[in-house]
Parts: C-alpha cells; structure tokens; sequence
C-alpha cells in the first residue's frame, strides 16, 4: 500500500496525471510568489497621493517583467496585505515601474510612510489592457478625472512617444481642485509636444487658477471630434465615465471604441477570490479594461 | 523594531476598572504562548491589578467595567483627559453588561434589599460611551486576548485589524459545530458580531450575544426564525437583554 | 473504465490496508438533533466500523479538504527591515472513503477554477492530487435535485466508485492508483451478473428521485427576472450569515488577510473562506459597498452559481445537493428560489 | 514614644478590586487600622430575579472574573439542589476536573503575579521578565496549563461554557486529556522549583489567633460538599450557611461582614488545609512538612504556602482523575432537567473559600430569591482585625513607616483577596 500513497509533491512537477503545459507550469509556483522590489524613490503629488517608483531587486525577473497600459499589479507590504495598483509608467520604461497610489487605508497608508529603500512585493501583471496597437492611424482622446489619471498615464506615454502612428489627441484632465491635481509637472511637457492639445479643468478653483472652470464635459464642449475616426479611453470615478462616455456616444462614437477601467475590490488578481465579481465577471481577468459596450452589459456596473 | 524604514514606539498602556468582574483585565495576563512578546511591545505604566507601579503619561488607556457611581464618572473624565486612545475592554465598557439588568430594577429597593437600613450609593449602570467618548471598543464577555493583542498591534504598527462585519454563524460554520437550532437551543449568532470564534454554540449553549450586533443585523428575520423554533417571547427577550449590546435594536 | 468486483471483506481489507499509511475520511455519525435524525460528518476514521456509508448527506461537504476554511498562502519573516517570503503546499496525502456523486462532482467543478484555469492554485492541486478519493453510489436524499442537474452521477474525478450490490460492491476505478489498491485487495474480473446487477440498482436508485428543478435556461431566466420581486421576497429574508456558502461543495469565494506576530518576527498572508452573502465582501477603501443590500448579495449568489459559472465553464456552480438550503435558518432553499422565479416568469 | 505614622492606601494594587487600608498612630498609639473594601455594589442578587434557570449560572460566573468557575459551579449545584437533580458521575468529574483548572489558575496568579513581587522588592511582575525571567517562565507554563485544563474541561478559562443544569454539555476528548494528563505530569518539575522559589520567600511571623471554616471533607479533600466546619468546633449543613455567615453591613464597606463564633473568621485555603490536611494527596503533605506549614496554623501569610500545598494537590488528583476519565465510558453527561418551584443552596471551595448560593425558584423555572455568600466577604472582616494585631506587633519591633505599609499591604494581599466577588 505504501508505495501507493506517496506524497505528491507540486513543485515536483514530475507525475502529474494529467501533465500541465509549460506556461502553466511555470506559473504554477510563480502565483502566490511576489518579486521582492525596492522603493526606489518616493514623490509626493498631493496630499493623498505619491508616485512609488519601485525596482523589481532580482535583476533577470526584473528584465522579464513587461506589461502592458492599463494593466495593474499587486502590491504587498509583507504583515499589512496585498492591494491592486495600475502601473503608472511607460512600457518602455525598464529598470523600475512607478505606481500612483492614493492613502486610502492600511496598506496604502503603510506605503505611504515607508522609506525609501524599503522593501515592498509586487505580483503581475495582472488583467486587460488599453488596445493601444488598435487606436493607431485614430484620432485619440485621453481623458482623466481624479485618480484616473494613475491608470491612464501609462497610455498617454504609449501614445507620445509614439505619436506618429496617431492622429489628433487630446488629453483631457479634470479634478474637484487644483491643489488634487496629479503630475502637474508633467503637463508642461506634454502640452509641449507638437500637436498634443492637453487641457486640464477643475471644478473649484483657488486665487491662483487661471484655466478653465467645470466639469470635464465642459471641455468636450471646445473640441471636434470625428466620431468614426476616434477612440477614446476614459478614466475616473463612476458618475464621470458615464457622462463621458454618454456625451460621446451620443456624438455617435460607436461604444466599442470607448475604454474604461474599472475597480472593485480585489484579495487574488487572479480570478479566484471572486471579490472583483460585476455580476459575475471577474474583473480581474476580464477586466480592469472593459469597453463601454461591455459595461453597459454588466449588470451592477455603474 | 524598525519595519519600512521606520523605527516604531512602545507605546505608554494604563489598564482601569470599574464596574465589572475584571475578566477582561485577567485576559490580559493570560494567552500564555505570546505574553512576554505581548507584554515586551508595550509599556504598562498602570495597572492596579497586576502592578503597584503607578506610573502615569499612558497614551492608551484600556478600560474595562461599566459606569455605576458618581466617583467612576469622575475617574472616567480623567481618563478621558489624559489618554490619546480610550479603549472600552468588554461587554461591560462597550454596552454595561450584565450590570445594565440592574436598570430593571427600582434601585432603592434593590439597596435596601442587600444593604438593608444602611444603602449605598449606586447610580443606573451606563456604558463608557454614554458617559465619555471612547475611541475603540472591544466587546466580548470576556474580551478575547488574541483580539485584543491584534488592536494593539493596530494601534502600534497600524497593521490591519477589523472587527468581522458577519455574524457568528459564520465562525461555527468554520468550525464544524452543528448548529444548535438544530438541538433545539436558542442562539443569538444569526445576528452577533464574530471574531469570538463562536466558543458557546460550540459547547452546545448557544450564542448569548456578548459582542452585541453585527455590522448589519437582520432582526426581524431572526426574530421569526426564533419564534418558529418555539421559542417565547420572554425567552428571546431575556437573551437579547442579557449583556446589553442589541439596545436600541431589540 | 475498468471494473472491478469486491467483496465487502476485500473492501474492508482495503480500508484496513489504506488506514495503516495514510490518514483516512469517510462519513461519521456524530450525533443526533433534536428531532433524532443523524447527523454525518466527513471526518478522520481510526478503523473500518467507523465508516457509516447509510448516511443520506453531510451537513458540509468535503470541500473543506481540499479548501480549508483557512489556509496559510505564504509566511513571512522579519528581519532588520527586511523579510522572506515562504510558500509551502506539500501535504500528507490522505484517502476520503464515502463520498457521493454530488460531492466528486463538485470536486470537478472546483478542478476547473483551481487546477486547470488560467492560474491554477498549487495550493489546491496538491491537496488534490494527494487524496485518494473512493465514492459510494447511494438513494437519493431528501430535498436533493442533483438528477436535475446532472450531478447525480460521475464518471471521473474519483479513484474508486463503488455501488453496494447486497453482497459485494461493483467498482469503477478511475485511476492508476486505484487499480494499484484493488490488486493488492484481489477484486476479481466483473462477470455478466454482476454488470447486470449493477445496471439494475443503478435504475433502482435513478427511480428513486423526487425533487426535479428545471435548470436549463437558468441563465437567459436570471437575466430576465433580474429586477423580479422574487429577489426581493428572499433577500428580505437572508441573514447575511454565508452559512450556505460554508457547506456548500462548490462555493469558494475567499478573502486574504496578513497577521504578524506579537513580536513582529513572522508574518502570514491566510487565506479565508469567505461568502458573497457577507455585508462587507464588495466594500472598498472608502467604505463604499458596491452590493450594500441582503437582496442583491443574495441574488449574486444565485447568479454566479447559474449564469457567470456557466458563461466562463458551460455547467452551473451547483451539484443540487442542498446543503445551502438545510443550513439556512431563514429557509432560503435553491428548489424553492427557482421555483419561484420559473412562477414568476409565467405570471 | 511619640511615634505618628498614617498608612494610607486607596485602591490596594495586586489584588481583585478596590479596597483601602487606613492606620493611624498618634503618639505612638494605635487609633485606628482599617480594611475598607470600597468596590462599587453591583447587586447581582437582585439582578439573579425573575431570571430563567438556564441563564441564571451565566449571570452568576460574572460576579468574578477569576472565579468564575467556582460560581458557576455553585450556582449548578444550587439550582439542581433546588430541583432535587442528580447529575450523572461522568459530569461531576469533569467538572471536578474543571475545578482544579480554576484552583491551579488562579492560585498561580495570585502566588506569581500578585504575591512574589512583594518577596522580590518589586512593583510587579513584569520587571521580573529581565531580572528574574526563569521564575517568570514558569509561572506563564504553569498558569498556561492550568488554563488549557479548563479550556478542556470548561470550554473557556473565563466564564464557562460547557457547565450547564443538570452536568456538562462536553466531553473533552482523549486525546486532550492524555496531552493534559501527560503536560500535568510534566508540571510537576516546574512545581518543585515552584515550592524552592516559595521557600526562600521572607514570610512575616505574625500569629493571630482566629477560627478557620471550610466545607468538610468526606472521602477526599473538599472541594464539593454539603457539611461545613470550623476549627472552633462548629459542624452544620451548608443549608444552613446564613448561621454560619451571620452577614451584617458595615457603613464604611460595600462589602458585608461575617462572624461565626468569634468577631471573625477565615476562609480559603489556609482554612480547608488546617480543617481538611489528612485528606491532601501525600506528596502535598510531604511538602506542607517541608515548608513547615503545620496544622493548625494561624499565620495569615501560611496562606500562600497552603495554595501552592493545593496546587500540588490538585495536580496529582487531576492526573487521577483524567485517568479515570479515560478508563471508563462516558455514558450520560446530562440528566434531564425538570424546573421545579423551591429552595436550594450550593456550597463549593472556590480558591480564596466556601462559597453558597441559595435561590429560590418558582415553577416556571425562574429565580424568587437569591443570596450569595463570597469567600472574600467572609474573610474581610478577619483582614481588619488582623489589621490592627499586625500594626501593634510590628510598631512594637520598631519597624519602618514605609515597611509598615508594605506588611500591611502584604498581609491583605496573602488572603488574596476578590474583591469585586465580594460586592457581588
Ligand atoms: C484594478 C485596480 C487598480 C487600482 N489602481 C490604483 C492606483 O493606481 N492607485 C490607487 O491609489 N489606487 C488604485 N486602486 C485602488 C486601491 O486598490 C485601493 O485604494 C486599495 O486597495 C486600498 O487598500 P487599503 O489597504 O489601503 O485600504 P483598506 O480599506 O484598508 O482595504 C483593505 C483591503 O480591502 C481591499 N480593498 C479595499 N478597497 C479596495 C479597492 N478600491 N479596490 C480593490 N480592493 C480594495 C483590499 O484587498 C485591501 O487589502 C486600484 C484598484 C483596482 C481594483
Ligand atoms: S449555532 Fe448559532 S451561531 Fe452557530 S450557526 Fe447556528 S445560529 Fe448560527
Ligand atoms: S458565541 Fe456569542 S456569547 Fe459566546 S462569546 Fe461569542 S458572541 Fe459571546
Ligand atoms: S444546492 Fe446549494 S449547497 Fe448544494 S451545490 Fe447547490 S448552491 Fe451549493
């Protein structure tokens, strides 16, 4: 009987019954498995929100790791938990990846007072991308409300340093003030590039603002769009996107060429945990990205 | 200990009671395996109980008992004004516990039926609350120590800790136990916050709602699946009434 | 699939053989309720007598040996602002003895998501692959619609299956490692007799069943009944308890939680089991709920089982078994939910 | 002499409750010398009215966090006493076992955590976890136990819940009791360090003659009985504990006062071991004799030697008992429970001594009437006379004001006293 009822051990991996392919197997001891990275650097955006630029230390896995924009990791701070964060940086960056991340509760708050140099795991890429290889030869509309702009700063590198393959974009940014907006050092840049029309709005300005007042539609207003010739990839809280993306569908812009990235709660990544269910679609794997066809399929989406 | 780049304080504890057995007080030198690390990331500067040091400064004050004499109510405000974090410690901090069954009664009467001729002085039992904010409160009759240990590594290292939102079934369920509705017993689980580990249904009692209600409560239903069961209104009503926690609810 | 015959001495040598390396489970008694029926347990045996295989179900199903309630996914340890991360997933391997047709297929459902999905679970395929699994056939119990849904039979996922035939048992054996255990037990060849006694209990036991829920177009039924007063009906009833969830063989919604130490030298991220139906399980930083309500928690429930699982899997998240229904004190019953929504489509 | 000292002490620290000692000296003379237990009344005895027989052990576990055993016990017995219950044999070991886990607990607590600091020159326990760290070890093994024991036995070491009317709902499983039974055994190594640690304990040599009243022994020592006696030679049923206990209030005390046949008397382990020392196991006699703890004695500070005698005691009769446990079939744990209106009392030796409950049902099951008399109510009136022996004894040996404080808080301290269970 003995020799029947060995122990079978997985990371083995010799006799399996049913013998796994090399993808899976592979992955079979890489899931629950973080990469140990470094917080390279930290910089503060607002008072709730910095950018982690963080450095996978294992140097072969850290040139193996690519992703794509609007793809999310998950972020471990060993003894607080494990959150879901958009990487924020380009594609082509290699070397570190920069996370945006608003304190939020325990394990972004943790993040928020490490040093740099600490120690934190990442775990991904994990779930759907913007089709950035799809919207070439488009006119190309970026638009962001508050935090949004975390999951959509890696598409807006993807589309500047590859600005020939698109037509007109625009980038459109909106926050409750100007004291939450993100990046503010950057758009000076941006709005540098040839032919790049970058327009940011808040809703209630201080003494110092000069730019334009309102909501984000507000600055849909001022700019033509050709709706068979456009896609557009829309960022930010519920109630933002779909006004978005009702105006531009209303403007005829066909919902599957429409983008959003939705969150919910998530404990896995990996379609296991079902926190992340929208109905029951997991928005882990078939999402954060979803076209705006797709949610308007999703009961319990908006 | 120095965790993220950042070196972490022990923290300044002061343990008081008051109205109560002091159950909850003695948990806090029990769970034996983890008492000298528990003990080594805190600094205990009071605790009538254990120590003769009377150390003052606390920025955390754990308090267990409820309020039921005019000096407890001072004692309180004095707490209040000296500590950073007041923790309410038990059944009896968070809702009046026991004690709150002797509102029921005309309190004159109870003093002259214990104390004859010579009353003492007592007042209607209050929950810390009711007499001073309180910032945390721990429920359970007695507290459970692993709970306790996991606020206060909460409050030093802001590590995650909350209070389980679901019901105690849940944790029976985790456990094994046969629920025991189905042994004929009445028991408040359906509707009292977890995180106790369901230890009375699982010795075949029946929850008897310690830790007061979960984070959302179904009354009515629970109501009528008692009721179905045979059980008096009485009997539901005693138990509801038993530690205090589901006033205002039941 | 090979056959096999046994005699019930054999079984018992089997049984007996397979105590003395491994550690084994089968269905024990291990009490009575109030009204003097038995009550059956999947738990550890120390001898063949123990195994009580005229037991109608389990108040929990053997799911829990292969997802634990709780599960340590990694370790940690702390040191000087540092720390390693261990995984483990080797477990002893363990033989289940007793298992019915509703519960190995639950196992398979579980397979899907756990072993042969995108990210397979190492965890899970360990336990799996570790455990020798002997189902039983058995009458059908009360409140069960399994025939429903066509899980009151199994043709894989086991090593052994075996249907009482009076004096000896009829053995399919479905693996490697159960041919290996039976040869060392000498089963014989089936013979003519013994397939067509087989075949006739087997029409025996299919006669047997009584409840019948019409499963088919569940899923095109949810989405039409979507904002049914049914939903309402029951979720004004669930106490978000997700005790349906514990018992239940399939369902495995999950939280993790990290815990360290009291001295801040260890760390662990833990899986727990987790329910749909819990108040909290889609609130996010912020203390926004995206399903505040009994009712929608409720019907989300019924949704994975019937429409999300078969949209991704092609068979609904449910064997029919009724555990969910038994356990809930309100008396939400999935025959009872369903009937009610077919009700409310014809009116 | 013209010697003016005033020990003032609010609030006692390491002991169960609040209590003030007050002396005063003036011209060398004592004026006066107080225990004043000052805990805030609770009145559970009005509370237990109207109650139903199934919470009523609930609501008495509370009146003590550290007894809480004892008083659920009692307050079993009391109830099934009143519905004339006899429970079956495998319960009342089980919660005879339980018992021992409480008496171990909280015996140990009060020798490791409340006593010995005050041997040590320390404010508390907790600085011994450097200086001292192999004592504290011990302690938190032991104690650790003897919590597991009730675990085992009580489902919970604080506020049972397996212990219902009529037995137990829970037998704890063998494997359970063989690792208890084989952890006890191991115990004991600990204990003997235990009993050279006591030894070199400093123990004051004050004697006060007093009486000494405990329940009396019948084929074993008592922790369970129905006859109490006393060494002034009383000898009654526990029925009849309201002559015994002659309770009467003080006006500077929220706990009452007892006398039996003289001002007053003692409880606790002091008491069942002058009363009861030929029933003790004979390795708990050999270590009396050791430690020179000889029946009948009258030093109150004994009383922390006869606790650490019943520690050794209880050990060696729960691996007995856990023994026997095994050996047989549990058969029955609970006998059927029929309330019934009448009276019933319950008599047990919690850890500090006797104490009674007595309630009156009525038909429906529900409580009329309840009294409970607390081990500390009884003793706090011996704690104020020797109050004033130890003052004058030690003032005449030329002794310390500070030191003074410290004898006096040391000897309130070694009668260990509950005092929130005395004002109950
Ligand atoms: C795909 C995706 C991408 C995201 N990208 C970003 C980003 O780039 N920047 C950023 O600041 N935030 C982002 N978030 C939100 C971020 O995950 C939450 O703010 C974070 O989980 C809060 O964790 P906490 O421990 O600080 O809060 P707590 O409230 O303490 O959360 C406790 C646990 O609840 C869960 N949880 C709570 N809120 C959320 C939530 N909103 N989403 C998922 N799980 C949650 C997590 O498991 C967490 O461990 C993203 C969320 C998703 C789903
Ligand atoms: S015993 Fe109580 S807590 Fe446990 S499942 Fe039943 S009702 Fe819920
Ligand atoms: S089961 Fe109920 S009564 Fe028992 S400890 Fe938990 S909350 Fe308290
Ligand atoms: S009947 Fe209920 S418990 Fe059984 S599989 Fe279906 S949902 Fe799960």
């Amino acid at each position: 009987m003995k020799n029947l009822f060995q122990p079978y051990d997985v990371s083995l991996e010799s006799e399996m019954l049913e013998p796994l392919d090399f993808n899976r197997r592979s992955r079979l001891k890489e899931t629950d498995r973080c990469f140990k990275a470094e917080i390279l650097n930290v910089i503060r955006l607002t008072d709730m929100e910095k950018l982690f630029q963080v450095r996978i230390l294992d140097e072969s896995e850290g040139e193996r790791f690519s992703f794509l924009p609007g793809q999310f990791v998950m972020v471990e701070v060993p003894g607080y938990g494990e959150i879901p964060i958009s990487i924020s940086s380009s594609t082509s960056r290699t070397g570190y990846v920069e996370l945006c991340i608003r304190r939020a509760g325990i394990v972004t708050g943790a993040l928020h007072r490490a040093k740099r140099g600490a120690h934190i795991g990442i775990r991904g890429p994990f779930g759907t991308h913007f089709p950035i290889e799809t919207m070439k030869g488009y006119d190309v509309l970026l638009i962001a409300g508050g935090l949004g702009l975390a999951p959509l700063r890696s598409s807006i590198f993807a589309v500047i340093e590859n600005r020939a393959d698109f037509e007109n974009v625009h980038i459109l940014y909106g926050t409750k003030s100007p004291d939450q907006l993100l990046f503010d050092y950057q758009y000076e840049e941006w709005g540098r590039i040839d032919d790049i029309d970058l327009q940011v709005i808040v809703e209630e300005p201080d003494n110092e603002w000069t730019g334009p007042v309102g909501l984000i539609t507000k600055l849909l207003d001022g700019i033509e769009i050709d709706p068979q010739r456009t896609f557009a990839i829309v960022c930010g809280p519920p109630v933002m996107f779909k006004f978005v993306c009702s105006r531009l569908s209303e403007q005829g812009m066909p919902m599957r060429r429409m983008f959003i990235s939705l969150e919910r709660r998530m404990h896995c990544g990996m379609g296991k945990c079902c926190r992340c269910n929208i109905g029951s679609t997991f928005t882990c794997m078939e999402g954060p990205v979803f076209d705006y066809w797709t949610v308007m399929n999703l009961k319990e989406a908006i | 200990m120095k965790y993220l780049g950042i070196e972490s304080q022990r923290p300044k504890i002061g343990v008081f009671d008051f109205t109560g057995c002091e159950g909850c007080q003695l948990q806090l030198a029990n769970k034996e395996e983890t008492l000298a690390a528990f003990l080594s990331c805190i600094d205990v500067v009071c605790f009538r109980e254990i120590s003769s040091a009377s150390g003052e400064g606390f920025t955390i004050a754990l308090v267990e008992g409820a309020i039921s004499r005019e000096d407890e109510v001072e004692r309180i405000r004095w707490i209040r004004e000296q500590a950073e974090v007041l923790v309410a410690l038990g059944s009896c901090a968070c809702f009046g516990g026991v004690n709150r069954l002797k509102n029921d009664f005309d309190l004159d009467e109870a003093n002259r039926e214990v104390y004859g001729d010579q009353p003492k002085p007592t007042l209607p039992v209050r929950a810390i609350n009711e007499v001073v904010p309180v910032d945390l409160e721990i429920p359970g009759c007695p507290v459970s120590k692993a709970e306790v240990e996991r606020v206060v590594q909460h409050l030093i290292w802001e590590v995650p800790f909350r209070f389980p939102a679901y019901p105690v079934c849940l944790e029976c369920k985790q456990r094994y136990t046969v629920c025991v509705f189905e042994m004929g017993e009445l028991c408040l689980g359906p509707i009292t916050r977890a995180g106790c580990d369901a230890p009375c249904p699982a010795a075949g009692l029946g929850c008897w709602g310690c830790r007061g209600p979960a984070q959302e409560t179904n009354f009515e239903e629970f109501l009528s699946v008692a009721r179905e069961r045979g059980f008096s209104e009485d009997e539901i009503v005693d138990r509801l009434a038993f530690f205090g926690g589901f006033r205002g609810i039941a | 699939m090979l056959f096999r015959c046994l005699s019930k001495e054999g079984f018992r040598d089997l049984v007996e053989m397979t105590l003395e390396t491994i550690e084994v489970v089968g269905p024990k008694e291990i009490g009575r309720d109030k009204d003097d029926n038995p009550i059956h347990h999947y738990l550890p045996v120390s001898n063949p007598d123990e195994l009580d295989f005229d037991y109608a179900t389990t108040e929990y199903s053997a799911k829990t040996y292969f997802l634990p309630f709780q599960e340590n996914l990694s370790t940690y340890r702390f040191d000087e602002d540092d720390w390693t991360q261990d995984i483990r997933y080797r477990i002893q391997p363990r033989a289940i003895i007793g298992l019915h047709a509703c519960d190995i297929n639950g196992l398979l459902k579980l397979d899907k998501v756990f072993a042969r999905d995108f990210f397979p679970s190492p965890y899970y395929i360990s336990r799996r692959e570790n455990t020798f699994i002997v189902g039983i056939d058995h009458e059908p119990c009360e409140g069960g619609f399994c025939r429903s849904l066509g899980t009151d039979t199994v043709t894989h996922g086991f090593d052994l299956f075996l249907t009482d035939l009076g004096d000896r048992y009829f053995v399919a054996i479905g693996s490697d490692r159960g041919f290996g255990a039976l040869q060392k037990v000498h089963a014989r060849e089936i013979t003519d007799e013994d397939t067509h006694d087989y075949l006739t209990e087997r029409q025996r036991l299919a006669g047997l069943f009584q409840a019948e829920v019409p499963v088919h177009d569940l899923g095109t039924l949810l989405d039409i009944e979507f904002t049914s007063e049914v939903w309402e009906k029951w979720g004004r009833k669930c106490m978000s308890c997700g005790s349906c969830a514990m018992v239940c063989p399939t369902c495995y919604c999950y939280g993790v939680m990290e815990k360290v130490s009291m001295d801040f030298e260890r760390g662990v991220k833990q899986r727990q089991a987790y329910s749909c139906n819990l108040v909290d399980f889609a609130e996010v930083a912020g203390g926004h709920n995206f399903r505040p309500d009994s009712t929608t928690r409720l019907k989300y429930r019924y949704y994975h089982q019937h429409r999300g699982f078969v949209e991704i899997y092609d068979e609904p998240k449910c064997v029919g078994c009724n555990r969910c229904g038994r356990t809930c004190l309100a008396g939400i019953s999935p025959v009872e939910v369903i009937t009610d929504l077919q009700m409310d489509e014809q009116t | 002499m013209s010697r003016q000292v005033t020990v003032d002490v609010r609030h006692l620290t390491r002991v169960e409750g609040h209590g003030n000692i007050l002396v005063r000296i003036k011209d060398g003379k004592l004026e006066e010398a107080r225990w004043d237990v000052v805990e805030t009344p609770r009145f559970f005895e009005v509370m237990f009215k109207g109650k139903d027989f199934r919470s009523v052990p609930l609501l008495a576990a509370r009146i003590c966090g550290i007894c809480s055993i004892s008083h659920c016990l009692t307050s079993l017995a009391a109830t099934e006493n009143a519905f004339q219950l006899v429970i079956p044999k495998t319960a009342a070991k089980v919660r005879l076992l339980a018992k021992h886990g409480e008496t171990l607990q909280s015996h140990l607590l009060h020798l490791f955590f409340l006593a010995m600091p005050d041997f040590l020159g320390v404010p508390s326990v907790l600085p011994l976890l450097e200086t001292n760290p192999k004592a504290v070890e011990i302690a938190i093994r032991l104690k650790g136990l003897a919590n597991r024991l009730c675990e085992v036995t009580a489902g919970r070491t604080t506020h049972p819940v397996s212990l219902r009317v009529g037995g137990v709902t829970v037998m704890p499983c063998s494997d359970e009791l063989l690792d208890l039974r084989g952890e006890l055994e191991h115990s004991l190594d600990d204990l003997a360090a235990t009993v050279d640690l006591v030894k070199s304990f400093e123990l004051p040599e004050f004697v006060r003659e007093t009486e000494f009243v405990s329940l009396k022994a019948e084929d074993g020592y008592p922790f369970f009985g129905d006859r109490v006696i006393s060494t002034d030679g009383v000898e009654c049923d526990a029925a009849n504990y309201l002559e015994v206990a002659n309770e009467y209030v003080d006006a500077n005390n929220t706990s009452k006062w007892t006398h039996l046949s003289r001002g007053s008397y003692v409880v606790g382990a002091l008491a069942r071991f002058n009363n009861n020392h030929e029933f003790l196991h004979p390795e708990a006699t050999r270590v009396a004799r050791e430690m020179n703890l000889e029946p009948v004695c009258h030093n109150p500070f004994m009383c922390n030697v006869a606790q650490l005698v019943e520690c050794i005691h209880c050990t060696h009769e729960a691996m007995d008992l856990i023994d026997e446990l095994i050996a047989t079939q549990p058969g029955e744990l609970t006998a059927p429970v029929e309330p019934k209106s009448g009276q019933g009392v319950g008599a047990v030796e919690a850890p500090r001594g006797i104490l009674f409950h007595d309630y009156e049902y009525n038909h429906e099951g529900r409580i009329v009437r309840a009294n409970c008399v607390v081990p500390t109510t009884q003793n706090n009136a011996n704690i104020h006379r020797d109050l004033s022996s130890l003052v004058t004894y030690f003032v005449k040996q030329g002794i310390s004001d500070e030191a003074l404080e410290l004898k006096c808080s040391m000897l309130v301290r070694s009668y260990d006293p509950c005092i929130s269970c005395s004002v109950h």
